[in-house]
């Protein structure tokens, strides 16, 4: 059987891609470039939004790359069930999408803050968590200046509610989002975005202190071996 | 009216203001004496900016070149001083440059836009060569921590790299951070950056090849940096609207992002030539630097630059130093393919001229003929200084000043407190926090390590498989520089080359970025005379050369200037990255060995600094040949596996050495210390001295290695329990440390 | 030609760290009687014909999906008195 | 209780990344007709008493030492119309 197929998006300014195509072959499946310019999702069977500074992260993060000609072809299909996963920049292209709700705004401490977060799993039924357990904690690079959530009352109530609330900081929130917040998914679970980067955490050698961002990577992996 | 050489021949005795434009009156003669009638204001646009220090090193060049003449013979070295950055061989194929330089006077002015442009220019350097940039570092000093200045111009200068840096998805590795008030009114931002590429991939700055197109790509030319130019558009064409223009350069590091992307593809389309980045004096040195390394001539047509502010008048053009440009030169049959891949980047690239053999670089502006030089009389043949230098008068007194009258202390518990919330021993998290370690997946030792290291072999896909890895670290320690400025620039290597070594690597190369205050004063000049003098001979005893570097003059308030400071970058190779010994005390229940002699040495030391703040005596001796030992020991055990963890030991002596080691992971150790005297053992700063944590069965196959080598080695104890024990002498909790050594820069600048 | 302007403000119950901050270290620098300080957006959009209606309702769409945030952010369009 | 608008703009002559960025984005996304973006701050300022001369002046003081970086930035100063 061929391997799973995960699409990795480029935009003027994504940084991470190499990391995250990286951290897919890592794991068995084939990663493939998909280029921000392009109508054409290369029949990928999942699609990671990489971090970095789209634009320059001017205007707002991820204001501008929503409109990219890719995200014409992404955004119908991530409603219709592809799976796709945004960190960081991806999780605020995501959300300027409206694929997720709410924002993310500016540090609240109002500093770029590059540290090793302890996080807490609490979803493990989406997409891009199957292998994690509910309440596991693992340890994640965070790396950003604008990634406090935030969201109105009701949508966080519908979030905590809906099980949607899928990461948590642990030991400290690093941007003061509300709800100490990480990460969410849509409904349906087959969209996550995070502000973490899961992509760093893959290899002994390299980047954070921990491999717990493997758990990303095989679950997506192995949610297509098993359809 | 514009001065082209036509006006400029019918009024030869038309006045210009060369004055305004920093050139001595003997310089313009010269100008006038090459060209056989006065410049036209855009040549003396041309002369003054690359005849200028900045430029043309112009009052350093005679000491400079001991690098090349005292240099060791080295295989490494690809491509030497001389080039945007020096290039040197790491095997397997591949090849890395690197190269710091410094942005001080513009981080003071605008700290934001001053350190981020000051990082944008180093990583075009590094680009230039035709490598894929992979990590920055950083060298910062300011005025005393809590002094007004400091508040103002450190967090700008820090959220100025971070957010460049980031932005460009360039790992921040490195660097350091250090106060002293002869720093206010003068900070230093010297920024580091490393690029890697394959050994066949080299690009040099050369104009080769009559008919080929000259490209410039990248950013708009806007009124940047051109504060000299407007006294020139105002001499000659009495326009008040040019009179005020910015001395402050704006950073765009998406543009410079795009660029970088944008250049990799075109070195991999073989589609370039030649390639200059535009830094300091823009078109002018990129034009006259390109056309004196090639064939000779080059015509362009100043018209066609692309401007942000249409009002830009030629000479304006020729001195604008906006950010984020590259100029190319492409064969006619490339250029279409060069053009499209700048525009599947969004980068706009224009030609603007051709390469001749006239051996003439001539420029026109709306069909007149504005520019008629030799290039290489501007680029090349700038005035040479033999600047008059003397030992300050000061200097004996001052070395006569010896620290042993100073009261030395009995609570060496409190004292190592002190030492650790000191500000310059302090953690330095509140700084590296904001710079991204992580992006591109390759760094495998940053902060809090010694030095940085990266994993190579994925950089570049489709280049050779190889397990190596490169470490850089750089040093500077201005108060031993201010002593003896000789021993000092010595001392600044001998750290970098140690803290290269702790990782395991083995160092191989060195740029440097001498800090000083002005050349005209006798007495610096000494002490950059001394400083380049002791740091050529000491690349000469551990057998690494300089591969390039930067000069930074006039660093003074009045008649002040700052400590002598050469920061000292030293770049080494591990052979296996995956051998690479991490930070400190790693685990329990390892031996903790101390390699090296600890003497009474006190001389500018941060005891002496914090405690009494007395500056006096003499730094440390630099045993080199003590260090070169030290660094095979350390490169044979990293190889062999032998350590576990690592730190050097440096500012602030083994105490701090071991408080920082019980940091890196919450280990702490229990030890006993070899000599009669606590206090020296604790805080003296000898040299070539490191600490290590070994297994216990790795440790007589240690010691052999350190016997061979003649190099001293005690085993202190061992690592494990909650707190940091020195038997008989101290024991501090980790925790408190960590409280010390983490709450100093946060009570400054906030959480 | 005309200038537009287009201001862009958080709404009022998402936080504002940068106008607290601001607000935080007036006492400091002398500076009392402000009560609060909110920082946003100001965009300066040179149109190339007239301000009309039909210009200005294609700059209200751009605020509206570009400009600002409207899950966050509130929007104002005014023409610039010349 | 008075509110005072305090507009930073970049200097015409300083490059505005921000703004180009936008520009550059926008024939894309289908907007036409702009020629050009400049992006700015807008701080609303809420003061305790009237906005007099006393508390203007007050506002432009901080306005010029603290608000606007004056090395690349303008900014001008005005009482909100309620
Ligand atoms: N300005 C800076 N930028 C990046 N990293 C820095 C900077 N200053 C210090 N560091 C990093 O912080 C760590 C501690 O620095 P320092 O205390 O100078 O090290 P050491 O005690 O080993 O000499 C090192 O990893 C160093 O590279
Ligand atoms: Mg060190």
């Amino acid at each position: 059987m061929s391997a799973a197929r995960v699409g990795v998006v480029t935009f003027p300014g994504t940084l991470d891609d190499q990391d995250a195509a990286r951290a897919v072959r890592h794991a068995g499946g084939e990663a493939v470039p998909l280029w921000h310019a392009d109508r054409d999702l290369k029949g990928v069977d999942a699609v990671f939004l990489p971090g970095g500074f789209s634009y320059g992260d001017y205007l707002r993060c991820g204001a501008i790359s929503r409109f990219a000609p890719l995200m014409e072809e992404l955004i119908p299909a991530a409603r219709a069930g592809l799976p796709v996963l945004g960190t960081c920049n991806g999780f605020q292209i995501l959300c300027e999408a409206h694929l997720l709700p709410g924002a993310l705004t500016r540090n609240e401490g109002l500093h770029y803050v590059c540290r090793d977060q302890r996080i807490l799993v609490e979803n493990a039924a989406t997409a891009w968590t199957g292998d994690y357990t509910p309440g596991q904690e693992i340890l994640l690079p965070v790396k950003h200046g604008e990634g406090r959530y935030v969201a109105d009352t009701a949508t966080i109530g519908a979030l905590e509610s809906g099980g949607q609330i899928v990461f948590r900081y642990l030991g400290g929130n690093p941007n003061g989002s509300m709800n100490d917040i990480a990460g969410i998914s849509n409904e349906a679970g087959n969209v996550v975005g995070l502000m973490p980067h899961p992509e760093h955490a893959v290899e002994e050698l390299t980047g954070a202190p921990s491999v717990d961002g493997r758990g990303f990577f095989t679950s997506i992996l192995k949610r297509f071996v098993n359809l | 009216m514009i001065d082209s050489v036509t006006r400029a021949t019918e009024t030869p005795d038309e006045p210009q203001p060369y004055a305004e434009l920093g050139m001595k009156a003997d310089e313009y003669e010269r100008v006038r004496a090459i060209l056989g009638r006065r410049p036209t204001s855009s040549e003396l646009a041309i002369y003054s900016v690359m005849w200028s220090e900045h430029c043309s090193y112009k009052s350093s060049k005679v000491h400079l070149r001991q690098f090349g003449t005292k240099a060791p013979k080295s295989d490494a070295l690809l491509v030497g001083m001389g080039e945007n950055a020096g290039v040197v061989d790491i095997g397997d194929g591949w090849a890395a440059t690197f190269k710091i330089e410094s942005h001080n006077h513009p981080s003071y002015v605008e700290p934001h836009q001053g350190a981020a442009t000051g990082v944008g220019g180093i990583v075009r350097d590094i680009m230039s060569m035709g490598a894929r940039p992979v990590a920055v570092m950083d060298a910062l000093r300011f005025g005393a921590l809590d002094a007004p200045d400091t508040r103002r111009v450190l967090p700008g200068v820090v959220e100025g790299i971070s957010s460049y840096g980031n932005c460009l998805g360039l790992p921040n590795i490195g660097g350091e951070l250090a106060f002293d008030p002869c720093y206010i009114g003068n900070p230093l931002v010297n920024a580091l950056c490393v690029g890697l590429l394959r050994k066949d991939q080299i690009k040099l700055a050369t104009a080769p090849g009559p008919g080929n197109k000259v490209v410039l790509f990248g950013a708009r030319t806007g009124p940047d940096g051109i504060g000299g130019a407007s006294v020139l558009a105002s001499a000659t064409f009495e326009d008040e609207s040019h009179a005020k223009r910015p001395a402050v350069q704006v950073g765009d590091p998406f543009m410079e992002k795009l660029l970088i992307e944008c250049c990799l593809e075109l070195f991999e389309a073989d589609v370039v030539v030649g390639i200059q980045d535009l830094g300091a004096a823009g078109v002018s040195c990129a034009t006259t630097e390109l056309a004196a390394k090639g064939t000779g001539g080059m015509r362009v047509d100043l018209g066609l630059v692309p401007l942000r502010d249409p009002s830009l008048l030629p000479e304006e053009i020729l001195m604008s130093e906006s950010q984020e440009r590259m100029m190319a030169v492409v064969t006619p049959e490339d250029i279409d393919a060069f053009m499209a891949i700048c525009a599947r980047w969004d980068v706009p690239a224009t030609v603007i001229g051709e390469v001749t053999d006239t051996g003439r670089l001539v420029m026109t502006w709306k069909g007149d003929v504005i520019v008629d030089i030799p290039p290489g009389t501007a680029a090349d043949e700038g005035p040479v200084y033999e600047r008059p230098f003397h030992e300050p008068e000061a200097q004996a007194a001052l070395n006569a000043d010896d620290p042993v009258r100073l009261a030395r202390p009995d609570d060496l518990r409190a004292t190592l407190l002190t030492l650790l919330g000191s500000s310059n021993l302090a953690s330095k998290e509140w700084v590296t926090s904001q710079y991204d370690r992580y992006v591109r997946g390759n760094t495998v030792l940053a902060m809090p390590a010694d030095a940085g290291v990266l994993r190579i072999g994925e950089v570049m896909p489709g280049a050779e498989e190889t397990d190596r890895g490169i470490a850089l670290a750089t040093d500077g320690n201005g108060r031993y520089a201010r002593l003896d400025p000789y021993a000092g620039a010595q001392l600044a290597l001998a750290e970098a080359y140690r803290n290269v070594a702790v990782t395991g690597a083995r160092p191989l190369a060195v740029t440097n970025c001498l800090n000083f205050g002005s050349p005209e004063d006798p007495e610096v000049m000494w002490q950059f005379a001394e400083a380049v003098r002791g740091l050529a001979d000491a690349c000469k005893t551990l057998g690494v050369p300089v591969t390039g570097g930067n000069v930074s003059f006039y660093n003074q308030t009045g008649s002040t200037p700052i400590h002598p400071t050469p920061v000292v970058g030293v770049l080494g190779v591990l052979d296996d990255v995956r051998k690479r010994v991490p930070h400190g005390f790693t685990a329990p229940d390892l031996k903790i060995v101390l390699l090296g002699d600890t003497r009474d040495e006190f001389g500018g030391s941060e005891w002496a600094h914090v405690v009494h703040g007395h500056l006096g005596g003499l730094p440390p001796a630099a045993d080199l040949e003590a260090e070169r030992s030290l660094g095979g020991v350390l490169v044979d055990a990293a190889g062999r596996g032998l350590i576990e963890g690592s730190h050097d030991v440096s500012d602030g002596g083994l105490a701090v050495a071991l408080a920082e080691a019980c940091l890196a992971r919450g280990v702490g150790g229990t030890v006993e210390l070899p000599g009669p005297d606590a206090f020296v053992d604790l805080f003296s700063e000898s040299t070539a001295r490191v600490l290590l944590a070994v297994r216990p069965e790795s440790y007589d196959a240690l010691a052999e290695l350190c016997a061979r080598r003649e190099v001293p080695y005690y085993c202190l104890g061992m690592t494990g329990g909650p707190a940091l024990r020195v038997e008989g002498v101290l024991e501090v909790p980790v925790e408190e440390l960590r409280a010390v050594h983490e709450g100093a820069l946060p009570a400054v600048f906030g959480s | 030609m005309a200038r537009v302007i287009v201001d862009v403000m958080l709404k009022p119950e998402i936080l504002d760290p940068q106008g607290q901050a601001i607000a935080r270290a007036l006492p400091r620098l002398g500076f009392s009687g402000i009560s609060e300080i909110r920082q946003g957006k100001r965009f300066e959009v040179e149109i190339e014909g007239p301000a009309d209606e039909a210009a200005l309702a294609d700059v209200r769409k751009m605020a509206e999906t570009l400009l600002a945030n409207t899950v966050i952010e509130d929007y104002s369009v005014r023409v610039e008195a010349q």
